[in-house]
């Protein structure tokens, strides 16, 4: 076994039960990518398992990635279920093409005789003051691409959940996993870890009345945060963790932002063609007459990702999102 | 005290984790591609797996020149002939046993047609119909490839997967010159040799890629050089001498069966139509060239072995002969009806299940296209 | 000389004018791909070019994408301006790692010392018949990709300014020619073809009162026929053609949708994550109070691109917009 | 009519346009590394350049301890350490004329010191300052690359560039034994060697990616073995042999200036520290390993050469070993000055002339940093 019966739990050791659970469970359950065996993964995510189940079962592929997607492609065929790890967000570009071209397209291609059931897992975003390439929300590219499932936990307890759901999932699943909440903890229970989360549904993690932050992965937290804060201003916040981006849960999201009227779309990804512009355009679509303000978004910078001693600047904290909502023109409401 | 001194004596050893895992000789193709006919070894080849050749070559023949036609009267939206290239395409197909699997690019219908798919069914993409017509599962033929050399990978995936389940089942993945300079091809090499999964690569070298000759695409001495560099063997054939790529492909796969990992081999052909029915070869070269090739045709070259061991006659030649037609009639008749498509189908298997976004776009098609059959709308 | 001596002139040959023009003017010009040279290109853009500046400016390049723009790239830090065709828009996916961790960003990572003049030309989207992977609309990856600039002609004489424009620029271009208006026609004279037309304005095609089309390149034609149609029921549409994604007009574009307070986003691409939801979420950020209704998207469904004779379901037609247009709430303004 | 008949008689000749281009053998490296060091040849290596690369070994070797040091200060992000690698380093830029351009990989930050890149500036971006800070064109160094080997195509893009323009500049790209699995290095390769660009390819094979040794990385002979698949000559050399290492570089350089087009480098050479000050290498690899090729120090081989000829004595040593001190000297006081970075430097390198949309995002950042300075906000 796994060092993972420490509680409170980390999300790295709630990913790596899930891990865990799956290929214990589910024989055809394979986890491959570079450094994931001997060495556990440069996270540490995949700890444990190549001398659990095997360096067949959890393993140490060639440095390519392109070829490790593609090789599970292969493997996906034959009916196995990999879960590949992509060492880092910016390091799965290589494998852009057979993303696009054939993980995303096979089941559809093959008019459903074909599926691919490949989980992808991908450590994204920044805050953790990684040097270029190691800090790149990259969500908006599979976004969109149709046949990707796009999933991301903000909390230990979902990352277990989603992780189990994606590798169950019979579709090819992208799970993006904020790196900087890798040593968040909470009193997730790892000897009693909770049922699979269908993924798909948005959740509600903090309720108001005065306004929606709608946000995911890595936000959520610092959204949280800004709720509090925002008490003193008196403004009593809700705040949707969308936790799927594809398939997105358009329900919790309308029904929230009717009662309150006001939104604002909170992410570390570039704003311009980020997965804000999407999210704030089909809540308008969906709640126009109920909105009291356009829908506003706090996001990353249009930049490359920043040099860490500027990270800070770049990232939408506490105080951005205050400003947003302050933006919210509450005039309007007298 | 320096660093000398602190590591001790100086020891005069080469570097003491270097050694050569392989002796490289074996690996290197010979500097001629290997032939089978109009040598002696001819005659020793089976004649019942020569007449089967020859027929398939026959078959294989006409099967191009009737999709061809069939562009012409605009029941397909493109056709890549491997006229020319049947050897290769027929030969694939017969080398493989029935549990195996074939990945072939998207020149490669033949080689489908070959292994059993049906030839109306591996069109069905070239028709404009849905993309992939056959189920891949039923004669373990991955879905024709378009995006060159992405299929490699897979094919060195399922492989491996087929030899972590303890299943004795061959891969062969099908890529052209062109598709040679392909980062999947390196990836996929790479991985098969490292993996020693049991995967044969067949690089078709047909001189060309579209407009792009063999000489603009690489300087190596042959494709089949690149096989020592992942530390796999490369052979070279003939490519219009079917027994000769009958039986390398063969010995390969045999090999790859028992365990001796990958092998690539390159088979020198030559495409003789342009590269696809929209294509303009004259742009890229010269008649004579092509005249050269045909001199050289993978049909005439068998044909010959046949007649003078006896093994063909008028008959027989007839009898391949009247098999096409049959063939050709079949799929005219059949590419001539409509193929009926449901464009509901748009919405049915981008995933297992319909996302909600789906089903409300799944729903505004259906009211559009009811609003239309209930008359014109505007 | 080449073959564009024709009035009136094709978008094709006003393409290949601009490429002759720009190696005639400017010696570091460089035309690279596959098939460009010898055959001049599957669509015959590049006609004639090898011919006239010889093999060393416009080159047959081994298959592989990646190492076309990769070398364009180390050509561009030594000086020269490589004009990259990618020969259709989903065989651009192999050249993502390229373009995203190095072309985008190789200004940026030196501060400014080692800027990446590169020209990207991309035959993208549908509508001509193409088997699978010959019809895709990927501006959205290129869209959130910071670093790059994205820009589609609709018009002849765009397709020569604009692309003069590109090889002119300083920064990387990503130059989409959509593929259906290559053999559109209209009455640009290639004697005395227009100026250079500076990236980044839109331009309003037709001026009308009722609502805002706004759209961009392949759908720029069928938006303006739309509006004609629109006559009929008694609206009066404007028409704005973006021809630049990045950067982004948004001052004509929110001036017209302030001026007619609804407005309809077009393109082939797919919805889900496409541009319409930046375009829309930007509009209504800036234009809300002027809007009587939400921006609506019509857009490609969020599918991978479908079978030739199922495309014309797929995509956005005349009919699809005018259904968007009577959706934009009318009854509101009584 | 059969197809013979109508194509003529049957010609036994070997496919048409069928001939090796070349001669495969003079492309293959040779079975064991190549040596100087402690052969007779060494003899004959001019002693200015051996006591060149002396100095350079050691003042690398501090400048890795330095380095390294400084993570565990926190003046540093992350240092890949290349100690044990010093030899390849060194070698790298020695082997390089003025004019010619280096492409180092993200370990080689010695290489660009080695080649005149100030130290401080050659760290920068692994102290999180800005992303590359020292100027590319200054001393003709790439920016130290991290997607691993998207290098190499640049390196051949720029060798080809300079040819066209007829500057005699050849370019030096550095890969890892890792990074040669990437499919960027064979578009690499191929590229050079279609182009005969003046490019030298330095693969250093120091046994591991990270935790993954060579074993899971490639199957093959040698990497340098990949060279025939490109139409190159491989060489191979035992990288911590800083003669041979500037010998095979020189030569190939030399070559390539000459216009005789691209040389694959393998150089045998060992990563005696963990992979990152943040990685634990005892994780996959024992201690024994290590301490074997302790003994095959590059800078031990180096001083029992010079010791052995009477070109180095202590006094020699002493002023290597000061220079080295004085630069890590400077090195430490100017890396404990905190770097000031100007956050509106966000905004201005990204594009030419930033967009109306990065110049809003850079108003709105002014803004939010106006009022922190004003005071606490809330
Ligand atoms: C990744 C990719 N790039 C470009 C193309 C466009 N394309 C289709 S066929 C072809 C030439 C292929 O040449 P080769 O691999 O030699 O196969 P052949 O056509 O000769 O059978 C090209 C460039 C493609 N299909 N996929
Ligand atoms: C494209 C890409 N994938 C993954 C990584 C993460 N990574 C950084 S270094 C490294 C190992 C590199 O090994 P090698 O090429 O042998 O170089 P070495 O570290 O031994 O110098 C990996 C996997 C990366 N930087 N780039
Ligand atoms: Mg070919
Ligand atoms: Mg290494």
């Amino acid at each position: 076994m796994t060092t993972v019966a420490v509680k409170p739990a980390t999300m790295a050791q709630a990913l790596t039960r899930a891990m865990r659970d799956a290929m214990a469970d589910d024989p055809t359950v394979h986890v491959m990518g570079e450094d994931v065996g001997t060495l556990g993964g440069v996270f540490r995510v995949t700890d444990g398992l190549a001398k659990e189940f095997g360096e067949d079962r959890c393993t140490d592929t060639p440095l390519a990635e392109a070829g490790i997607l593609g090789t599970a492609v292969g493997m996906a065929m034959y009916g196995l279920r990999p879960v590949v790890e992509m060492q880092f967000d910016a390091f799965a570009y290589p494998a852009f093409e057979q993303l696009i071209s054939h993980v995303a397209r096979m089941r559809n291609r093959t008019r459903g005789k074909m599926p691919l059931p490949i989980t992808i897992r991908v450590p994204y975003g920044g805050g953790i003051g990684g040097v270029e390439h190691h800090s790149d929300s990259s969500e908006a590219y599979y976004m969109a691409t149709p046949g990707l499932h796009v999933v991301t936990p903000a909390t230990v307890a979902d990352a277990y959940g989603l992780l189990r759901a994606a590798i169950a999932s019979d579709d090819p699943v992208v799970f993006l996993e904020p790196k900087r909440l890798y040593w968040s903890k909470d009193s997730w229970n790892p000897d009693h870890p909770t049922d699979v989360e269908p993924i798909g549904r948005a959740v509600v993690r903090r309720s108001g009345r005065s306004a929606t932050l709608i946000t995911y992965g890595p936000s959520v937290p610092v959204c949280l945060e800004a709720a509090e804060a925002a008490r003193e201003e008196g403004w009593d916040l809700e705040v949707v963790d969308l936790r799927s981006l594809v398939p997105f849960d358009d329900e919790t999201v309308s029904a929230s932002v009717r009662r309150t009227g006001r939104a604002v779309v909170v992410h570390e990804s570039g704003g311009f063609g980020g997965p804000g512009g999407e999210i704030a355009a089909r809540v308008t679509e969906r709640c126009f007459h109920h909105l009291e303000a356009p829908v506003l978004r706090v996001a990353g910078f249009d930049l490359p990702y920043p040099p860490p001693m500027l990270e800070r600047h770049h990232l939408p904290g506490v105080d951005r999102i205050l400003d947003a909502v302050g933006r919210l023109q509450w005039e309007a409401e007298s | 005290m320096t660093v000398m001194e602190q590591r001790g004596a100086y020891r005069p050893s080469p570097p003491p984790a270097w050694q050569p895992r392989m002796d490289p000789a074996p690996l290197l193709p010979d500097a001629e591609p290997y032939r089978v006919l109009g040598t002696e070894v001819a005659a020793k080849v089976d004649a019942d797996l020569l007449r089967r050749l020859y027929a398939e070559l026959v078959r294989g023949r006409r099967y191009n020149t009737q999709a061809t036609a069939l562009t012409k009267q605009g029941r397909l939206a493109v056709y890549p002939s491997s006229t020319g290239q049947e050897a290769c395409e027929v030969a694939a197909a017969v080398a493989l046993e029935e549990r195996d699997w074939l990945f072939p690019s998207y020149r490669d219908t033949l080689a489908a047609v070959a292994r059993g798919v049906d030839p109306v069914e591996a069109l069905t993409l070239l028709r404009g119909d849905w993309h992939t017509g056959y189920d891949p599962y039923e004669h373990r033929v991955a879905p024709l490839c378009t995006p060159l050399a992405t299929q490699l990978p897979h094919a060195v995936g399922l492989a491996h997967a087929a030899r972590l389940k303890g299943d004795d089942v061959v891969a062969l993945a099908m890529v052209g010159d062109g598709g040679s300079s392909e980062g999947d091809f390196h990836e996929a090499l790479n991985f098969a040799a490292v993996w020693q999964a049991p995967v044969v690569f067949l690089v078709q070298n047909n001189g060309f890629a579209i407009s792009v000759p063999l000489a603009k695409q690489t300087a190596a001495p042959s494709l089949a050089h690149k096989a020592v560099g992942y530390g796999m063997p490369g052979r070279l054939v003939d490519g219009n001498d079917a027994a000769a790529v009958h039986e390398v492909l063969s010995d390969a796969v045999r090999n790859a069966r028992a365990g001796g990992g990958p092998t690539l081999i390159e088979a020198i052909t030559y495409r003789i139509d342009a590269h696809t029915n929209a294509d303009d070869a004259t742009r890229y070269r010269g008649d004579s060239e092509v005249e050269t090739w045909r001199g050289h045709d993978p049909i005439a070259l068998l044909e010959h072995e046949l007649t003078e061991r006896g093994l063909l006659d008028e008959a027989g030649k007839q009898a391949a002969r009247d098999a096409a037609e049959a063939m050709a009639a079949d799929l005219r008749a059949r590419m001539n009806q409509d193929p009926v498509l449901d464009p509901m189908d748009l919405f049915t298997h981008v995933y297992a299940e319909p996302t909600p976004q789906l089903r409300e776009q799944r729903a505004q098609l259906q009211a559009e296209l009811d609003a239309e059959s209930e008359g014109p709308h505007r």
